[in-house]
């Protein structure tokens, strides 16, 4: 008998063990300045031929900077591998980029021209998800001597420094990937950059530590070693950042718990200035919305400013045109056109002339997919609907379907008008407005918007390699693509990085939002 | 008061709760076990005689309690004892053997085990090895062989379970045993063996044995002494000659006469009226006084004390009795 | 095929169960034997109706998973060579076929999501995960469910009864994922004795070397001391959590089963030889309790492993659950159909298990 | 035995009932033979119209496995049935269906045998509605007049009770009361008074005897408790180990007991008479296991004056002393081996 009573320790030997734990989880030891980040974002792929996803870029760049680079906490473009802006050729076909000295791998070998060609050749060849980034443009690259890389152009692209910040134009250290094989998750990664990925444990943490050759070198305050967390949802991520299990909370904690946060004392919220945009993307194939009259109609009835206030409570900006603020020429197209505030009447009189009225009302039915878009997205759309009735001429139902199917349903032309969000592949007003104008484009997205001056103003703007010029064919394209309403933007819901006070000084992120670890100030 | 009662109850009562409220399942009853002797505890099922014999060792538990009386063992008043103290009193002085043997043996524990535990509960200070010894003594003395020690009691025939329960009931060399019901799941011939055990038993250990059983011809068979008990109350108890010679109490005249008996030439049995009350609202004064035959007026009034009428011979019923004065000028008019 | 780090998760994790199998079989009597080998034989055809029924409805449910990898942009071209790629453009039968024989190989196929990487390898990260969370769960839930049923069937109709009753209800019918959020608000950031997520501090994370994937045996294997005591540490939340999903059940049967056996005649014969009240409750009382609740252990591993996936997600738990749920929003069918497969694979071993523990603990059944 | 065919209400013939012992999968697969407990091994035996006939033994004597091959409720493994001179197996289903309103069955445990959800009103007249087309007040009229029958008063008031409202006595009676609605011919009473007090048994037992002549009946009456029989039985059988071991009139079989079986059984039997104990020469041991029983006679290994032959040879009913309506089955007592009994 008296052998069993020593069972009834066993839980209070638990108990020791888990208070002693307590005791040692607490505070990080005092040799190695570490930062943790938390994340609900996965990474999907960690090689630079086939990397994709924003995750994946921030750590790839934190590993391995390109020939360009943002300028930190802006969507600005400066040098960074090269030594300074690049030679373009008259017919503005080549770019020829000179490498600046003393870049260095971790393990202390000399950056080449050739690794640039390395990483180019092997995006092209490898048909990754992101090829395209490099194959739509580049015809060929080439190193002509360990200091120069040029680039040869299928056509003139205004635009290229900003696309040659993508990840898939980095160099790539000779043994660092197969030539013949994408592998993912390879179990280091490293380049030039500041940072060398030492373990990656999916779903649990990716640890990266400095790379001791890296030619910036490192301010007193910066960390030795970052740890980025995963989280399943933004909801134990905010707690965790609360409670100060990690330091750093940042993508995507979301309009609800960076509000939330935003008010914890000993917290501070860094408005990044950069996130995606929300519009409602519309079939020009489909009734009733061939009538152009009828998509002005909305964009007269909706009311930006009740989404914002009444449903999002300010955590998201209202949004008066696709390409969003801080990009080339970025104007508020859809304010000076329709106003800051709905007019029913001028609706009305548009539906009006389309031969509808309260008797024979426009109906149409209004798609959205219930959770992608985060929980208040059924909310929004409550407000929407209810908008757009304030005119007896409109009836709409609304249709909700799991966002896989949507997706889908919403590209291929399903729909009559649903709801999108867009955040840029590279930071270029032509990532705003192409995919959605551009005929071919438009077509892909289920728009079918088409118009041959529109289309002339993108390709006009994306050779011209002038920026006023350009800035000014993107004012003329978002005037015509509010005019046409091609599409009607919403809201721009920003992104935030919420960190603690305690132990972190200040983060650089930018409306880039791109993350530079060297950056933070640790106390 | 020198006796040779093993165990004598005085007044006990015993009431358990039901929704229809507190219930007597035993009401002011006495008796009492002598050494060497088998006293027969007979009546129909429900008449509480084996929640006597429970009350005996304090085995009733919640929603059910005894309300009243002293149970004297050995000069001891097992009422006045702590549950713990009366818990090392079972088992130890007094042992029980129950209905079902199948049932009454845990089924996952192997006969051996019931042995050893039952013994080392009582006497810690005897090691495994020892208890072990004495389980098979025990058994060997009972007609099992010791090799059926390791198998569970589903492996063994009824009779040797009930032999298992014996030897549980002996295992401490206990005075009383009280044996509930002890063969009625059993065979006739291998119920005949077993109270043949029981009485040699008794003999050779000079045990005092308490059988309770509704089977009449049993106790007649075996009992030295016979108690009949009748809704919660005692209605007769004498030696077993004078009971079943010379029933006193009515019910124990209609009981005695309505038992089967495979020598008598009568080819029909007694049918006794109605049949026995509900405890929940019984008939006031004596219990029997509506199936009786010989009711009289006072029988509904007064309930008759359970005295002795003739020597050892004792009952409960006012023909035996001196009817209180106000109830006696209608005794001429009774069916008697 | 170099041997795959799920075949050794699948024996270690198996290990334990074979030992005890092992044991069963040469303790038990011959009847027992022949039980055990039945019972076996028989979950093969068990498992081949499970591993049928989620291949098909694998394929009856909406969602293409070719759009789901390559996006809707992709042209019919690419679409085909995908879909000829990962087998799909082939007779339902052959693709039923080649999955069974992949089961068989220990060859789950290849994820859509992640290219070519092995399915068994992802699942051997995340199967550890999950054993390590819901083991210690199960056996909380079942050793705290048992004693509080117990006791409350000994204190029948007593306060503690009602208490405890009360409180089977009310775990019982809270959701996880809001226990769980209660445990990170109060236990977590309120008191912070607890960490919120994870399965260790990610800082202590980096010492610690992992063979199996279960971090408490991987730390003790390098003695990693500071490695174990945080894996304990953040353990403690998520395995609170699915407890007490579970141990409403537990104490619910429990009680009901003592009180059903605390009225038996062996229980009445067993204090009628004096033997201590504790032990006719935890002795005899309990030990023929719990033959019935082992069967339930068996039934509720299925529940076991639904409160496991949903607080794998509340405690960003890196199993077998968390994977489940991320798939399926990424549409990798073949991920999605391995986990389900490994899941109905281990809640039919599972009931195996308990099946042949029931016949072991009860002598009377026939077999 | 009688010449007259139709004296007899069933015969039956070599009736054998063997069920299959359990195999797991793996002895089935591996070939192990299968075996059988012979339940019921090659009894023959008849009822007479009108006449109740016992059949005794202990449990495990295959009694009241001949009961359910009586009632079809089981399929006998060999033998035959002959029910009113037409073998059971022979009967259409329609003819069987119409054979349980003739034949009808007591169950030992009233409680258990009656739906403790249904009326026992409603329970008594559920054969009536199965067998009997008939109308609602038709078939409340016929309960109500069986319910007054056995004594189930007032018929009309207790016609809604539940069975759990009525006491021991009246379940009985209840029970009794739905076997007779149908009018059967025949009986199989299956300890019918085994659960009820001594009080109640004395009742029911004149009840059982009412009704017979009242409704002409017949009865196979299954006991263990020969004390009881004798107060009913006109005839009885005493069955060991799936055999019959001795059959005739009670009161021969009771005054002159052949078997050592019977002798044992009828010895064993309390004797309500302190002044009548008399020492008794039981047999030893218990009833062995049915799946292997002894070879020869299977009484043999507890039997106090078995000889060799007894082991070895299997004995057949003979008549005993001449009688050839009492039939024993012992070779030392019936048969060719009587110079081998030891003397007394």
């Amino acid at each position: 008998m008296s052998k069993k009573r020593y069972w009834l320790l066993l839980p209070a030997l638990i108990l020791v063990v888990a208070f002693t734990a307590c005791i040692q989880g607490a505070g990080p030891s005092a040799a190695t300045k570490e930062v943790i980040i938390g994340t609900t974002d996965q990474l999907d792929s960690l090689d630079p031929a086939d990397a994709y996803a924003t995750h994946d870029w921030e750590i790839i760049r934190n590993t391995n900077p390109g020939l360009i680079v943002y300028q930190p906490g802006t969507a600005d473009m400066v040098p960074g591998v090269a030594e300074g802006d690049p030679e373009i050729s008259d017919d503005g076909l080549t770019y020829t980029f000179t490498i600046s000295d003393g870049w260095k791998y971790p393990d202390g070998s000399e950056l080449v021209a050739g690794d640039f060609v390395r990483g180019i050749n092997r995006s092209l060849t490898m048909e990754g998800d992101v090829s395209f980034l490099v194959s739509t443009y580049v015809e060929s690259v080439e190193a002509p001597d360990d200091k120069t890389v040029v680039f040869h152009l299928k056509a003139k692209r205004g635009d290229f420094i900003q696309i040659v910040s993508a990840t898939p134009y980095g160099p790539l250290q000779e043994g660092q990937f197969p030539d013949d094989e994408l592998v993912k998750f390879p179990e280091t990664l490293s380049g030039v950059g500041p940072w060398q990925l030492t373990s990656y444990k999916e779903n649990e943490q990716a640890v990266l530590e400095r790379n001791p050759n890296y030619k910036m070198g490192f301010s007193e305050s910066a960390p030795d070693r970052v740890i980025i967390r995963y989280f399943s949802d933004p909801t134990q991520m905010a707690l965790a950042v609360e409670k100060g299990d990690i330091d750093i909370a940042w993508r995507i904690l979301g309009p609800i718990e960076t509000a939330r946060l935003s008010t914890v004392e000993g917290l501070t919220a860094d408005n990044t200035g950069g996130g995606g945009i929300r519009f409602l993307s519309i079939n020009h194939d489909m009734e009733p919305f061939t009538d152009k009259n009828v998509r002005k109609a909305l964009a007269y009835l909706v009311d930006r400013d009740e989404i914002v206030d009444r449903v999002m409570q300010g955590a998201v900006e209202p949004l008066y045109s696709i390409d969003p603020p801080g990009f080339l020429g970025s104007n508020e197209a859809f304010r000076d056109m329709y106003g800051g505030s709905p007019d029913v009447a001028k609706a009305e009189e548009l539906l009006a002339a389309s031969g509808y009225s309260a008797d024979s009302p426009v109906e149409f039915d209004l798609w959205y997919p219930p959770e992608h878009y985060g929980a208040q997205a059924a909310q929004i759309f409550e407000v929407l609907k209810e908008q757009f009735e304030k005119s007896s001429m409109v009836k709409v139902t609304l249709q909700t379907q799991e966002w896989s199917t949507y997706i889908k349903a919403l590209t291929n032309g399903e729909y009559p008008i649903g709801y999108l969000g867009w955040f840029f592949d590279y930071p270029d007003s032509s990532n705003y407005l192409d995919p959605f104008a551009q005929t071919d484009f438009a077509a892909g997205m289920g728009i079918f918007y088409s118009n041959p001056d529109m289309d002339q103003y993108l390709a006009d703007a994306a050779a011209s390699t002038d920026p006023a010029e350009r800035a000014d064919l993107y004012v003329e394209a978002q005037n015509l693509f509010a005019e046409d309403a091609v599409c009607i933007p919403l809201v721009f819901e920003a992104e935030y990085a919420v960190y603690r006070s305690d132990s972190v000084g200040k983060i650089v992120i930018g409306p880039a939002l791109v993350f530079q670890y060297e950056l933070i100030e640790l106390k | 008061m020198p006796d040779d009662n093993v165990i004598r109850a005085e007044n006990l009562s015993v009431q358990y709760k039901t929704r229809a409220g507190w219930v007597s399942a035993v009401d002011d009853v006495s008796l009492e076990i002598r050494r060497g002797e088998i006293l027969g505890l007979v009546g129909e099922s429900g008449c509480g005689k084996s929640t006597l014999g429970k009350a005996l060792m304090r085995l009733i538990r919640h929603p059910a309690r005894i309300t009243n009386g002293h149970i004297w063992f050995q000069g001891i008043d097992l009422m006045t004892l702590s549950d713990n103290e009366m818990r090392q009193f079972r088992g130890r002085n007094i042992g029980m053997i129950f209905q079902d043997p199948m049932t009454s043996l845990n089924p996952i524990q192997r006969v051996v085990e019931h042995l050893i535990e039952t013994i080392r509960t009582h006497e810690p200070a005897v090691s495994d090895e020892d208890a072990h010894a004495r389980a098979a003594d025990l058994v060997d003395r009972l007609g099992i062989s010791a090799n059926r020690l390791d198998d569970y009691p589903h492996q063994l025939s009824g009779g040797m379970r009930q032999r298992v329960m014996i030897s549980l009931a002996l295992a401490l060399n206990a005075d009383l045993i009280i044996a509930d019901e002890a063969t009625t799941s059993l065979d006739v011939i291998v119920e005949a063996q077993f109270v043949e055990l029981l009485q040699q038993l008794c003999r050779d250990l000079d045990l005092a044995i308490l059988m309770i059983t509704h089977n009449i011809g049993l106790v007649a068979e075996v009992a030295d002494r016979v108690a009949v008990m009748y809704a919660g109350r005692m209605a007769e108890m004498g030696s077993a000659c004078d009971v079943f010679k010379e029933p006193l109490h009515p019910y124990t005249q209609g009981l005695l006469k309505a038992v089967p008996n495979i020598h008598l030439e009568e080819d029909e049995l007694y049918k006794m009226e109605g049949s026995p009350p509900d405890l929940v609202s019984p008939p006031p004064a004596c219990r029997f006084h509506p199936r009786c035959p010989h009711m009289m007026p006072v029988c509904s009034k007064v309930q008759p004390d359970f005295e002795t009428a003739r020597g050892d011979h004792r009952t409960a019923c006012w023909l035996y009795q001196d009817v209180p004065a106000e109830y006696q000028d209608v005794r001429e008019g009774s069916k008697a | 095929m170099t041997v795959s780090p799920l075949a050794g998760v699948c024996f270690s994790s198996l290990g334990v169960a074979l030992l005890f199998l092992l044991y069963a079989f040469l303790r038990g009597s011959k009847g027992l034997r022949s039980y055990i080998v039945t019972r076996v034989l028989l979950t093969l055809p068990m498992v081949l109706i499970l591993v049928t029924i989620i291949f098909f409805v694998m394929r009856v449910i909406p969602g293409d998973p070719v759009t789901s990898e390559l996006g809707p942009r992709a042209s019919e071209a690419v679409r085909e060579q995908m879909r000829e790629q990962l087998g799909l453009n082939q007779p339902i039968w052959v693709q039923y076929f080649q999955y069974l024989s992949g089961i068989v190989r220990l060859d789950l196929g290849t994820s859509l999501i992640f290219g070519n990487r092995p399915i068994v390898d992802e699942l051997s990260e995340r199967l550890p995960a999950t054993l390590e969370l819901i083991i210690p769960s199960a056996a909380l839930a079942i050793g705290l469910g048992v004693l509080a049923g117990t006791f409350a069937a000994e204190h029948r109709k007593q306060w503690p009864d009602y208490l405890l009753r009360l409180f089977s209800v009310v775990v019982y019918s809270i959701p996880v994922f809001w226990l769980g959020l209660i445990f990170q608000v109060t236990l977590g950031l309120g008191l912070g004795i607890f960490p919120i997520a994870g399965r260790i501090d990610p800082i202590i994370d980096i010492s610690l070397q992992r063979h199996t994937n279960i971090l408490i045996i991987d730390s003790l294997i390098s003695g990693n001391w500071p490695a174990l005591l945080s894996a304990l540490h953040y353990l403690v939340l998520p395995t609170l959590t699915l407890a007490l999903i579970l141990v409403g059940v537990f104490i619910r049967l429990s009680r009901i089963n003592v009180i059903e056996t605390l009225v038996q005649d062996y229980i009445t014969a067993a204090r009628a030889r004096g033997i201590l009240e504790r032990v006719v409750v935890y002795r005899h009382a309990l030990s023929n309790a719990l033959i019935p609740v082992v069967t339930l252990i068996g039934l509720q591993f299925s529940v076991l492993l639904a409160g496991a996936v949903l607080t794998e997600t509340t405690f960003s738990w890196p199993g077998m659950g968390q994977y489940l749920v991320q798939r399926i929003g990424q549409r990798d069918y073949t991920a999605v159909q391995s986990a389900i497969t490994v899941f109905a694979m281990s809640v039919a071993v599972i009931s195996m298990i308990t099946d042949i523990i029931y016949a072991f603990l009860d002598p009377r059944v026939q077999y | 035995m009688s010449d007259n065919i139709h004296d007899h209400i069933i015969e039956v013939r070599d009736l054998k009932k063997y069920f299959p012992v359990k195999r797991d999968l793996l002895s089935s697969l591996m070939g192990v033979p299968q075996q059988w407990v012979r339940a019921v091994d090659d009894v023959s035996f008849t009822i007479r119209r009108g006449e109740v006939f016992g059949l005794a033994g202990e449990s495990g004597s295959g009694k009241t496995t001949v009961g359910r091959l009586v009632l079809r409720l089981l399929e006998p493994s060999e033998g035959q049935i002959i029910f009113d001179d037409a073998d059971l197996s022979t009967y259409s289903p329609e003819a069987l269906r119409q054979l349980r309103s003739r034949m009808q069955v007591i169950f030992q445990d009233p409680f258990a045998s009656l739906n403790p959800r249904m009326r026992i009103g409603e329970g008594i007249g559920h054969g009536y509605k199965i067998h009997i087309p008939s109308s609602a007040s038709e078939r409340r009229k016929a309960v109500e007049e069986i319910m007054e029958h056995v004594g189930l008063t007032p018929a009309a008031q207790l016609y809604n009770k539940f069975p759990h409202q009525l006491s021991g006595g009246q379940r009985q009676r209840a029970v009794i009361a739905r076997a007779l609605v149908t009018r059967p011919e025949l009986i199989v009473a299956d300890e019918p008074i085994a659960m009820a007090d001594v009080s109640v048994r004395a009742l029911l037992l004149d009840l059982m005897i009412r009704l017979k002549q009242e409704f002409n009946l017949t009865y196979l009456f299954i006991t263990h408790d020969l004390a009881t029989a004798k107060y009913i039985c006109d005839r009885i059988g005493i069955m060991y180990l799936g055999k019959m071991a001795e059959i005739g009139d009670l009161h021969d079989v009771y005054k002159s007991p052949a078997h050592p079986y019977t002798e044992a059984l009828l010895a064993a039997v309390p004797v309500p008479d302190p002044t009548d104990r008399r020492e008794k020469h039981l047999p030893t041991g218990e009833i062995p296991n049915p799946i292997n029983p002894p070879s020869g006679c299977r009484f043999h290994p507890r039997c106090p004056i078995a000889q060799q032959v007894c082991q070895e040879i299997e004995p057949e009913l003979r008549p005993v002393e001449g009688n050839p309506d009492h039939l024993a089955s012992c070779h030392l007592r019936t048969g060719d081996y009587q110079h081998l009994a030891p003397s007394a």
